[in-house]
C-alpha cells in the first residue's frame, strides 16, 4: 500500500505514555515537512481508570480537521481499545500487545472484536518495554518503533524526536527510549516484513508544531503582556504555564493565585496600573469570574479573559471538547454588561486574534472573552504563523493636555472611550469603583446618569466596529447553500465542503472571529444570497445560531452536536447533501 | 454449539464450511495464524509464477464469509489447549471457550541444531507470506541453493527452475529421493530433474553459512564451498503441534488420530498435515502431507464434529499421483 | 523486623483476615499506585471499623483534587464537593443532623489554598468535624504545580524558576486557628494514621489531622524518602494541652515531629447550639 | 550487591513449611538428586566468584569437571526460566563446567582422624562419593578398582569426545587429595574376598556399579558383527576396536545408545541408524543430546522393535527386520500386525541397558551382614552419574551413622535477611549463551571434545540469567497499605489480591485470589510465579516488602 494521508490513534490508560506517543509522532513528521494535526484525549483521573488516546493525523496536504477514520489503531490497553475499533477504516489496520499479563475474556479481547476488513497485528508491547527499560515504560515508543517501520518512515527522524522530547532527561533514559524504540521496530521487521510506503517529499521545510494555547500565549506576549495570573485549570493551564516562563524574561511577572476570583482580581489591578494582562481558564473559571466581569465592565478596566472550552456544566467533562460557553460569555453576569466576545477558528487566528483583543480591549476599555476550545486549544498542528511582534504597543486613549485640565476619567465622548491615565503618569488622579458613578468617577446612582453611562457603555461597541476584521467568505460565490459556524468546527466544515464538493454540491461559508460585536453588514448580506443556511455547533442548544437568529432574524437548518470529540467533517457532509437534495425537489 | 477450528488452510476451512453448510445454527470460529484470508496453499508457486492472479488463490471473499456466518481470526495462533476446560488460550493470553474443536495448524519447515544459528540467512517458501516477500526478490536472484525433503521441496525447486533460475539441491540421501521412498520412481526422479538442469549433491548437507558481499557463502559437511543468491533450507518438515505440547493430546512426530479423526482426548479432533495416521500400506505412522488428503479430512473432521460417523479411507492414488506424470505435467507445461 | 518464615506469613494473614475493616470498602480507589492516600484511606476504614461507625450515619465530603475522590472508595455517604469549598458544604450536613459522623477530607491546595479562606472559620466555631488534610505539597490533578504548602525553590511547570513563596504549614495554621484537636500523620506509618484519625473522629469538637501524604507521580522534591528522612516521632511526655509548645514543635522541619499535638476538651459548637437551645426551653 | 546480615541474624528453621517452600520454590535443586545449591554457586559466578562456585559444587556433588559435562540435567527442565512464557531454562550444566574450567582449585579442609578404616570396592562415581564424604569425616580410605584406571563408566562407558580422560583424572585427584588411597588392577571376585577385606577394616562398601550389557535374545543375535553397546564402547575407548564401519544400526534408547552412534560417526560409518521402540519423548536422554546427535547427521527410527537379525550364509548381519509398534495410554507398547521391514546394515549394536556383575551379586549371604553396604548402580541398576553420586553419599552417611553413633541426620533451613539481590529486571532477557562446540568439519576427530566450554565473560553473562530462586519474596501484611504499587510493576502474573491463605496436605502455602476488592485480605507474592526481579522492592512506598535468602543446610544430630 501507498499512502499519502495517514490517521494513526494510540489508545490506553493515561500512564501510557499515550500523549508523549503523538507528541514524538507529530513532532518527527513535522520535521520532514509533512502537514501534521494532533488531538488527545483523557480522562480526568491522572491515572487508574482513565482512558486516554492521542489521535494524529499527517498528509502531505494542509489539514484542518482531524478527519473521519483511522488507518491504523494502537491499542495499549486491550479491552480500553475496543470501542475505537468503530473508527478503523476498512483496510485499515490494528496494532495489539500480544504480552499483558493474565487472561483476558474473549469479549474483553481487542483482538476477537476484529472484523475480516481490517487487519490485526499482534506485537509484545510491554514485553518488549520491559526489555528495554526493566519497567513498563517506553511501551508507546515500541509501538511508534513498529509504525515506523509499518510505514516505512525513516527511523533517525524518530530518534531525533526522542531525544528533544527526552532532552531533560539523563542520557540514559534517552538510550533505554531509543532501544524501546528500535526493539518495536526490529520485532516488526522480523515479523511483519512487509511494510507500505508513505510517500516524503524529501524537499519539503521542517514546519513548526504549535497548539492554540502555545499561540495565544505566544500572541499575547508579542503585542506586550506584561502580567498573567490564573489558577491551574484543564484544559487552559498550558497557556499559564507558557506564561509563567516567558514572562520573567521580558520583565514581567506570572502569578498563580489561590483562585479564579483572586486571578482575575489581580488581572484587574495590573490593568488599572496600565499593564497589559491577562488570564486564562475553561468554564467552571469563567463562572467564578462573572462579577469580576461585572466589575471590570462598570468600571471600565481593560481584561483579557481567554475561555479555553470543555464540556459543561459544572465541572462536567474536563478532558472533553464542547462550544458551551458562548451564552455565559455573551450575557453571563450581572446588569446590563456588555463585553466583547471573540473566537478563533485556528491556530493562527489564536495568534493574530489575541493580539487584536489586546488592542480592542486596551483601546476600549472593557473586557474580551475570547473563547478557545479543548480541541482548538490542545490539539497540536503544523502551521504558518505571521509572527507580529510589537511588545510596546499601547492603543489606550491618554487624555490631551486641555482633558488634564479638571480630569474626567468618564467623560462622555462620541465614541464612548474616554481618556485613561494611570498611576504613575503625571497629570491628574481619579478613583473608580464598581458602583454606578458620575463622569468623575464618583458613586452616583440617579437616573439620567445611569442611563447616560449606560448608553456610553454600549456607545462604544458600535464605534468599535470600524477596527474589526470583515468577516471571511469561502468556497463557491455562487452556491446556494450557505453555511455560518463559528471556533473549531470550521475546520470539520472546511473539509465537510471539500467532501460534498467532491460529490458535486457547492457549498460556501462565512466565518468571523468577532462573536461579538459583528461586521453585521456582511453577514446580511451573506445570508441575502442563500436559499439554506446551515449552521454547525459544538452545543446542544445551538447558542451561536440562537445569535444569529435574533440578530439576522434568519431561518437556518442547525447541526447541534454536544460533542466530546471533534466534530466529523463526514457528518457536515452529509447535512450538506441532504439539504441540497431538498433543494432540487 | 461453539466449533473452534485451529488453522485456516484447506483442512480447516474445509472444515469450517462442512460445518456451517450443514448446520447454520453452529457457531464457528477459526483461527489463522496468516495475515490474509484464508488462500490455497498448493496454488503458490503459479502464483509466483504469474501464471495466477493473487485473488485466484482465495477459497473465498470477505462477502462469502459472512455469508457462511464464520468468523475468522486472522494472524493469530492459540498458544495452549486445556482439554478439560474446554478452553484454549491465544498468543495474547485471550482465553476462548469450545464445545467441539479441531486442530488444523498443518505442517512446517524447521530448523535442527547446525541450521538454527543462520536461520535469519536461510529464506522459506510455506506461506502466502514467504511468498510475497520472495516475489520482491526474485528478480535480484540468479542461483539458488536449496536443502530439504519432501514434495514441497520438489515443488520449489522446479517452480525456482521454471523461472529460469540456477538450481543446487542439497541432500542427505544417497539419490534425490525427496522421502518418498520405497516407491521405484526416485532414480527417474533424479536423473529426471538433472536432466532439467538442477545440480544434485547427495550424502551431503549444509554446515554453516556466511553472507558474502552480494549474496551468501555455503559450506558442507563434506567441505564443499558454494556461493548463492539466496538459500532455502530446512531438516525436516514438521506438524504444528506446539499448541498441544502441554496437554495430554498423545501425539509422536504429529498429533496421533484415530479413523475418525478424533484425538486421544474428547470432543478434540485433527485434520490435514499435522496429524499423524498408521498406514497399513506404507507400514510406518503416516503423515499425509498433501492437498486431497486435507480436504477430505477436513470434510470428515467437519462432520464428525457435528455428531456424524465418518471413517477416513487413505487412497493411495491420491497420494502417490502427487509423483505421478500428472504431477509432471502441472509442472512442465 | 520479623523474619518471615512461612509461619510468620500465615499469621499475618490470619490477623488480617480477622480485620473487618474491609467492610468499609467501595470502589477500587483510582490514584496512582503507591499514592500516600491510600494510607489515609486505610486509616479511615480501620478507624470506621474501631468506633464501629455504621455507613449510614457516616459522611464523607471532599473537595476537587486527587484527594477528592475519597467519598467514592469509602461505604457511607459522600459528597464530591467543589474545589475548595468542602468545609462549608460539610458544616452545614452537620449543623442539620448533628448524629452523623462527619469527615471532610482535602487536599494541601484545597484546604489552604483555594479553600484557605473555610478554614479559619471551621476551627474556631468548633464545629464537631473531623478534617483531614492529605498534604502532597503539589497539584496533582493538573499535573504537577506548586502548592500552598510547596517549599521554597521547588520547580514547576507554573514555577519554572523555583516557587518564591514560603510554604504554609497546615499543622500551625490549625493550632493558630484554634482547632481543639491537632495531629500530624505520615502516610509511610500506617499504624500511627490508623490510630490518630480514630480518636480524631472520638474527639468531641472540630480536630485536624495533617497527614504527609507524598505524590510518588509529580513531587519529586517532597517524597516518602525526604519526609521520612526528617520524620520523628513527638518528645516523650509532650502536654498536649500546651497550644505554645506544640506549635514550636509544628513549627519544626528538622525534625518534622509526628503525632498528637494538641488536644483540649472543651464545648463544641453542637455544645453550644445544645445550651442556647436549653436556655431557650421552658 | 548483596548486603548479607551478620550469620547470628540468620533464622534458622526447622519448620515443614519452610523445608517444602525450597522444594517448590528452587525446583533446580529439587531436582537434583545430589540437592546441589544451585542458585548458590551460579550467583557466585555472576559475582566473578568462580572459585566459590567450584567449591560449593565440590562439596555438594563432588565431581564437578564430570558433571559439567555428562550430568543427565535433571535441573534445567524443571528451571524457572524455562517454564511458560519465561524464556530457556539457564544452562545449569555448562555453568558447572565453568565453575570447574576457571575456579577449580585443592580444597584442603581441615580433617581431624578418626582413627577407623574404610574400604570402597569400585572407584565409579558412588565409590568416589562415599570416599570422599568419609573421608571428610576423618576416615581412612581404601578403593579397590578392578581397571587400572580409576572412573568406572566415567573413563570407560564414555566416550573422550564428550568426557576426556584428564577431566576425570583432575576430579578423582582432588578426592584422593583427601587422603583416599586408589588401588587399581584390583579385582574382588568374590563375598570370600569381600569377607576377608572385613578384617582389616571397619566397614566394606561394595560399588561395583553396572559394568556389564543387559543382553536380549532374538533370533541371529549371535551373528557376526552385533555388539553389546557398552563392550563397543569400552572397547572403541581402549583403543581396542579395528574393523571398518559401513551402515551402523544402534538398537536402544539411552545415553549408550546415542554415545555408540555418535562413536560409530567418528570410526567412519557412512549411514548410522538409532532404532528406539518408543517415542522420541520417552527416551532416556535429554532433547540436547538428541539433536546433536541429529546434527551429526545420524537417522532415527521410533515406533519400531527388532524381531530378526538378518545375516548371510556367512552369518555375517545384512540388516535387521523391525516391527512397529503402537503406544498405548501407559507408554506401554503393541507390536502392529504384518507392519515387519527390513533396514540393511553390517554392524548392529544393542544398547539397552546394564547390569551389575552377577558373580560377586550373592550379596545376600550372612557373613556379610553388619559393616557391609552396598551403593550406586550396583544396588539400584544402571542410573546415572548423578544418582549414582546421591546414592553414594547417602550409604556414605548410613555408614558414618553406624560407625559414629550419631542419631542421625537433619534439615535445616537458614532465613536471613537480605537488603538487594543484586538482579536486574533487563538481565531476564539476556538469551541463552550458546556452547561453543567443535566445527563439524573436525567432528571426525575421534577424541576430540565436542562442547569446548563457555568463555568466562560467557560464564558471566548466563549466570545473570538465573532468577537466583533461593530469594523468598514476602509482602509484610501488616504494614502494606493496599496501594498495588507493586503490582503496577509486576513483570508477570506474580503479585496478586487474595482472599484466603491455604496449607496444602503436602505443607504448601497457597494463596487464593480474588478480583473483587472487597474481598481482598492482602496483596501478596506467589512465590511460585516471582522471578525475582525486584521491581516490587524498588516500588513500594512503604518499605513493606523484604526480601530472605533460603539455604538448606543438613547437619547432624548428636
Amino acid at each position: 500500500m501507498k499512502y499519502s494521508e495517514i490517521t494513526i490513534r494510540f489508545c490506553g490508560i493515561a500512564g501510557d505514555g499515550i500523549v508523549a506517543s503523538g507528541k514524538i509522532l507529530a513532532g518527527a513528521c513535522a520535521n520532514i515537512g509533512l502537514h501534521v494535526m494532533v488531538n488527545n484525549i483523557y480522562s480526568a483521573e491522572i491515572r487508574g481508570l482513565g482512558k486516554s488516546s492521542a489521535t494524529i493525523r499527517f498528509s502531505t496536504e494542509k489539514l484542518y480537521s482531524m478527519g473521519d477514520g483511522l488507518d491504523l489503531l494502537v491499542g495499549m490497553m486491550s479491552k480500553e481499545s475496543i470501542i475505537d475499533l468503530r473508527d478503523v477504516k476498512v483496510g485499515g489496520n490494528v496494532i495489539y500487545d500480544t504480552s499483558t499479563i493474565g487472561d483476558v475474556a474473549e469479549e474483553d479481547s481487542l483482538a476477537s472484536h476484529i472484523t475480516p476488513e481490517i487487519q490485526g497485528h499482534g506485537l509484545p508491547i510491554k514485553k518488549l518495554a520491559n526489555e528495554a527499560t526493566g519497567t513498563n515504560q517506553g511501551k508507546n515508543l515500541v509501538a511508534i518503533g513498529a509504525i515506523c517501520y509499518f510505514y516505512s518512515l525513516p527511523p533517525e527522524m524518530f530518534i531525533d524526536q526522542i531525544r528533544s522530547v527526552f532532552a531533560h532527561k539523563e542520557e540514559h533514559i534517552i538510550d533505554i527510549n531509543i532501544k524501546a524504540f528500535n526493539l518495536g521496530y526490529e520485532y516488526f521487521r522480523e515479523n511483519y516484513p512487509l511494510n507500505n510506503q508513505f510517500e516524503i517529499d524529501k524537499r519539503s521545510e521542517p514546519r513548526a508544531l504549535t497548539s492554540g494555547n502555545d499561540a495565544i500565549a505566544k500572541g499575547a506576549i508579542d503585542c506586550g503582556l506584561k502580567f498573567f495570573a490564573g489558577y491551574p485549570i484543564t484544559p487552559a493551564t498550558k497557556i499559564m504555564e507558557i506564561a509563567a516562563k516567558e514572562l520573567p524574561k521580558l520583565g514581567g511577572w506570572t502569578l498563580q493565585m489561590e483562585d479564579e476570583i483572586a486571578a482575575i482580581g489581580a488581572v484587574l489591578g495590573a490593568w488599572f496600573a496600565g499593564k497589559r494582562a491577562m488570564t486564562a481558564t475553561s468554564g467552571p473559571g469563567l463562572s467564578l469570574m462573572s462579577e469580576m466581569i461585572n466589575m471590570s465592565v462598570m468600571a471600565e478596566i481593560p481584561t483579557i479573559i481567554v475561555n479555553v472550552q470543555r464540556g459543561g456544566p459544572s465541572t462536567g467533562l474536563p478532558t472533553k471538547v464542547e462550544q458551551g460557553d458562548l451564552n455565559i460569555a455573551l450575557y453571563g453576569g450581572a446588569g446590563d454588561s456588555p463585553r466583547v466576545v471573540m473566537a478563533p477558528t485556528n491556530s493562527e487566528e489564536c495568534y493574530s486574534g489575541i493580539q487584536l483583543a489586546f488592542d480592542i480591549a486596551e483601546k476600549y476599555q472593557t473586557p474580551v472573552i475570547f473563547l478557545s476550545d479543548l480541541f482548538l486549544g490542545q490539539r497540536t498542528e503544523t502551521v504558518t504563523i505571521k509572527e507580529n511582534i510589537d511588545r510596546n504597543r499601547c492603543t489606550r486613549k491618554k487624555p490631551t493636555p486641555e482633558q488634564l485640565e479638571n480630569f474626567q476619567r468618564y467623560q462622555i465622548t462620541d465614541d464612548g472611550v474616554s481618556p485613561l491615565i494611570v498611576p504613575g503618569e503625571p497629570g491628574a488622579v481619579y478613583s473608580t469603583t464598581g458602583l454606578e458613578h458620575s463622569v468623575t468617577g464618583n458613586p452616583n446612582y440617579e437616573e439620567d446618569v445611569h442611563s447616560m453611562m449606560t448608553a456610553k457603555r454600549f456607545r462604544k461597541f458600535e464605534s468599535m466596529v470600524e477596527d474589526l476584521p470583515e468577516a471571511d467568505i469561502l468556497g463557491e460565490e455562487t452556491a446556494d447553500i450557505g453555511i455560518a459556524g463559528w471556533g473549531s468546527t470550521i475546520g470539520s466544515i472546511l473539509e465537510g465542503m471539500e467532501i460534498a464538493k467532491k460529490q458535486g454540491v457547492k457549498t460556501k461559508l462565512i466565518k468571523s472571529i468577532m462573536i461579538h460585536p459583528q461586521h453585521e453588514d456582511s453577514f446580511r448580506k451573506f445570508f441575502a444570497s442563500c436559499k439554506k443556511i446551515i449552521v454547525p455547533e459544538m452545543n446542544y442548544q445551538g447558542q451561536y445560531a440562537a445569535l444569529l437568529k435574533s440578530r439576522y432574524g434568519i431561518k437556518p437548518i442547525e447541526i447541534h452536536i454536544p460533542s466530546v470529540n471533534p466534530v466529523s467533517p463526514l457528518k457536515i457532509a452529509q447535512k450538506i447533501m441532504e439539504t441540497s437534495s431538498e433543494l432540487s425537489q | 454449539m461453539k466449533h473452534v477450528i485451529i488453522g485456516a488452510g484447506v483442512a480447516g476451512i474445509t472444515a469450517a464450511r462442512t460445518i456451517k453448510e450443514q448446520d447454520r445454527e453452529a457457531e464457528v470460529v477459526v483461527i489463522g495464524d496468516e495475515l490474509f484470508l484464508p488462500y490455497k496453499r498448493y496454488l503458490l508457486s503459479e502464483f509466483l509464477s504469474n501464471s495466477i492472479k493473487r485473488d485466484e488463490l482465495l477459497f473465498f471473499s470477505i462477502g462469502m464469509l459472512k455469508e457462511l456466518g464464520i468468523k475468522l481470526r486472522k494472524g493469530e495462533h492459540v498458544k495452549t489447549i486445556e482439554p478439560l476446560k474446554k478452553l484454549i488460550k491465544l498468543h495474547h493470553n485471550e482465553v476462548m471457550h469450545y464445545d467441539k474443536l479441531l486442530i488444523a495448524t498443518g505442517g512446517s519447515p524447521s530448523l535442527g541444531l547446525v541450521l538454527r544459528p543462520y536461520k535469519k540467512h536461510i529464506s522459506f517458501y510455506s506461506s502466502l507470506y514467504d511468498t510475497l516477500v520472495l516475489k520482491e526478490k526474485l528478480p535480484e536472484i540468479r542461483k539458488c541453493i536449496v536443502f530439504g525433503n519432501g514434495v514441497s521441496c520438489l515443488d520449489l525447486i522446479c517452480m525456482l527452475r521454471n523461472l529460469g533460475k540456477q538450481v543446487t539441491y542439497i541432500t542427505k540421501e544417497e539419490q534425490a529421493t525427496f522421502a518418498l521412498n520405497e516407491y521405484d520412481f526416485e532414480g527417474e526422479l533424479h536423473t529426471f530433474l538433472e536432466e532439467k538442469g538442477i545440480e544434485i549433491i547427495t550424502e551431503d548437507q549444509i554446515v554453516l553459512i556466511e553472507e558474502s558481499d552480494n549474496g551468501y557463502k555455503v559450506e558442507t559437511i563434506q567441505q564443499k564451498m558454494l556461493t548463492t543468491d539466496i538459500v532455502f533450507a530446512w531438516d525436516y518438515y514438521k506438524p504444528n503441534i506446539a499448541c498441544i505440547e502441554d496437554s495430554a493430546i498423545e501425539k509422536k512426530t504429529g498429533i496421533l488420530v484415530n479413523v475418525r479423526l478424533e484425538t486421544s482426548e474428547k470432543d478434540i479432533y485433527a485434520a490435514g498435515d499435522c496429524v499423524e495416521i498408521y498406514h497399513p500400506c506404507l507400514k510406518n505412522y503416516w503423515i499425509n502431507f498433501g492437498l486431497p488428503n486435507a480436504l477430505e479430512q477436513g470434510k470428515i473432521a467437519g462432520k464428525n464434529m457435528l455428531g456424524q460417523n465418518e471413517e477416513y479411507k487413505i487412497q493411495e492414488a491420491i497420494v502417490f499421483n502427487l509423483m505421478g506424470k500428472s504431477l509432471k505435467a502441472r509442472w512442465w507445461k | 523486623m520479623s523474619f518471615l518464615s512461612k509461619q510468620t506469613v500465615l499469621d499475618e494473614f490470619k490477623k488480617a483476615k480477622e480485620s473487618k475493616t474491609k467492610e468499609w470498602r467501595d470502589n477500587l480507589p483510582t490514584w496512582c499506585p503507591g499514592c500516600g492516600h491510600f494510607t489515609g484511606l486505610h486509616g479511615l476504614y480501620e478507624a470506621a471499623e474501631r468506633l464501629n461507625i455504621p455507613p449510614k450515619d457516616f459522611v464523607v465530603v471532599s473537595g476537587i483534587g486527587c484527594s477528592g475522590r475519597f467519598p467514592f472508595f469509602i461505604k457511607g455517604f459522600g459528597l464530591h464537593g467543589l474545589h475548595g469549598r468542602a468545609i462549608p458544604i460539610a458544616t452545614g450536613i452537620k449543623v442539620a443532623s448533628p448524629d452523623l459522623t462527619v469527615v471532610v477530607v482535602g487536599g494541601d491546595g484545597d484546604g489552604v489554598g483555594i479553600g484557605g479562606g473555610h478554614f479559619p472559620h471551621a476551627a474556631r466555631s468548633n464545629f464537631n468535624l473531623t478534617y483531614i488534610l492529605l498534604d502532597n505539597s503539589i497539584y496533582g490533578l493538573t499535573k504537577g504545580q506548586i502548592s500552598p504548602t510547596s517549599p521554597m525553590g521547588m520547580k514547576s511547570g507554573t514555577s519554572p524558576y523555583g516557587n518564591i513563596a514560603r510554604p504554609l504549614n497546615p499543622t500551625t495554621l490549625a493550632l493558630a486557628y484554634g482547632a481543639t484537636f491537632v495531629a500530624r500523620t505520615f502516610s509511610r506509618e500506617r499504624d500511627m494514621v490508623s490510630e490518630l484519625i480514630t480518636k480524631a473522629i472520638q474527639h468531641k469538637g472540630f480536630s485536624f489531622i495533617h497527614d504527609l501524604s507524598p505524590c510518588v507521580v509529580f513531587n519529586k522534591v517532597v517524597t516518602y524518602d525526604s519526609v521520612n528522612d526528617a520524620s520523628a516521632m513527638l518528645p516523650e511526655g509532650h502536654d498536649i494541652l500546651d497550644r505554645s509548645k506544640a506549635m514550636t514543635l509544628a513549627e519544626s522541619t528538622e525534625p518534622i515531629y509526628q503525632g498528637l499535638f494538641f488536644r483540649e476538651e472543651v464545648p463544641s459548637f453542637d455544645d453550644h447550639a445544645k445550651q442556647v437551645r436549653d436556655g431557650l426551653k421552658d | 550487591m548483596e548486603i548479607q546480615n551478620r550469620e547470628n541474624d540468620t533464622f534458622v528453621s526447622t519448620d515443614k513449611l519452610d523445608r517444602k517452600w525450597i522444594d517448590i520454590n528452587i525446583p533446580c535443586s529439587a531436582a537434583c538428586p545430589a540437592l546441589t545449591d544451585i542458585p548458590g554457586y551460579i550467583q557466585a559466578i555472576k559475582d566473578g566468584d568462580h572459585k566459590t562456585a567450584y567449591r560449593i559444587n565440590r562439596m555438594e556433588n563432588i565431581l564437578p569437571g564430570i558433571l559439567g559435562r555428562v550430568c543427565d540435567r535433571p535441573c534445567e527442565p524443571a528451571c524457572r526460566h524455562g517454564w511458560d512464557e519465561l524464556g530457556d531454562p539457564v544452562s545449569i550444566c555448562f555453568l558447572k563446567r565453568a565453575a570447574a574450567d576457571y575456579g577449580m582449585e585443592p580444597v584442603n579442609p581441615k580433617i581431624k582422624s578418626n582413627g577407623k578404616k574404610i574400604c570402597v570396592i569400585g572407584a565409579g562415581p558412588a565409590g568416589l562419593t562415599i570416599a570422599n564424604d568419609l573421608a571428610l569425616k576423618g576416615y581412612q580410605v581404601t578403593i579397590l578398582e578392578q581397571f587400572d584406571q580409576p572412573g568406572g563408566m566415567l573413563r570407560y562407558g564414555i566416550p573422550q569426545f564428550r568426557l576426556p580422560y584428564d577431566v576425570v583424572a583432575e576430579d578423582v585427584k582432588s578426592i584422593t587429595d583427601l587422603g583416599v588411597t586408589i588401588k587399581t588392577n584390583v579385582r574382588v571376585g568374590d563375598v570370600k574376598e569381600i569377607v576377608r577385606l572385613k578384617k582389616s577394616y571397619d566397614a566394606v562398601i561394595l560399588a561395583g556399579g553396572c559394568a556389564n550389557s543387559k543382553q536380549t535374545n532374538i533370533p541371529g543375535i549371535d551373528s557376526k558383527g552385533v555388539y553389546w553397546g557398552l563392550d563397543f564402547l569400552i572397547a572403541a575407548n581402549r583403543e581396542e576396536l579395528n574393523i571398518p564401519l559401513e551402515k551402523v544400526i544402534v538398537i536402544g534408547g539411552g545415553f549408550t545408545a546415542v554415545d555408540c552412534t555418535r562413536m560409530s560417526y567418528r570410526l567412519g560409518a557412512k549411514k548410522i541408524t538409532l532404532a528406539y521402540r518408543r517415542t522420541k519423548d520417552d527416551m532416556y536422554v535429554g532433547t540436547h543430546e538428541l539433536e546433536v546427535m541429529e546434527a551429526e547427521g545420524i537417522n532415527t527410527i521410533f515406533l519400531a522393535s527388532p524381531v530378526d537379525i538378518v545375516s548371510n550364509d556367512e552369518g555375517i548381519v545384512t540388516g535387521v527386520k523391525f516391527i512397529h509398534n503402537s503406544i498405548n495410554e501407559d507408554r506401554s507398547i503393541t507390536p502392529i500386525e504384518g507392519s515387519e521391514f527390513i533396514t540393511g546394515a553390517d554392524i548392529v549394536i544393542f544398547a539397552v541397558g546394564q547390569k551389575a556383575d552377577g558373580k560377586i551379586a550373592e550379596t545376600e549371604s550372612a557373613e556379610l551382614k553388619n559393616n557391609f553396604s552396598i551403593a550406586g548402580d550396583f544396588r539400584n541398576g544402571s542410573s546415572t552419574v548423578i544418582e549414582a553420586v546421591a546414592d553414594g553419599r547417602k550409604v556414605a552417611r548410613e555408614v558414618h551413622m553406624q560407625l559414629s553413633g550419631i542419631k542421625g541426620f537433619q534439615d535445616t533451613i537458614h532465613i536471613s535477611e537480605v537488603k538487594d539481590t543484586g538482579r536486574k529486571r533487563d538481565y531476564d532477557f539476556i538469551p541463552v549463551q550458546p556452547m561453543d562446540t567443535t566445527p563439524m568439519r573436525d567432528r571426525k576427530i575421534k577424541n576430540r571434545e565436542v562442547e569446548t566450554g563457555f568463555s568466562k565473560e560467557k560464564s558471566l553473562v548466563e549466570a545473570k540469567r538465573c532468577y537466583l530462586c533461593h530469594y523468598n519474596f514476602q509482602i509484610d501484611i501488616s504494614r502494606c497499605i493496599y496501594c498495588l504499587a507493586c503490582i503496577d510493576v509486576m513483570p508477570v502474573d506474580c503479585i496478586k489480591m487474595a482472599k484466603d491463605i491455604k496449607v496444602t496436605e503436602d505443607g504448601n502455602l497457597k494463596y487464593i485470589e480474588t478480583k473483587k476488592w472487597s474481598e481482598v485480605e492482602a496483596i501478596t507474592i506467589d512465590n511460585d510465579k516471582c522471578i525475582r526481579c525486584g521491581n516490587c522492592v524498588r516500588a513500594c512506598p512503604v518499605d513493606c516488602i523484604s526480601i530472605s535468602k533460603y539455604k538448606l543446610k543438613m547437619i547432624e544430630k548428636k
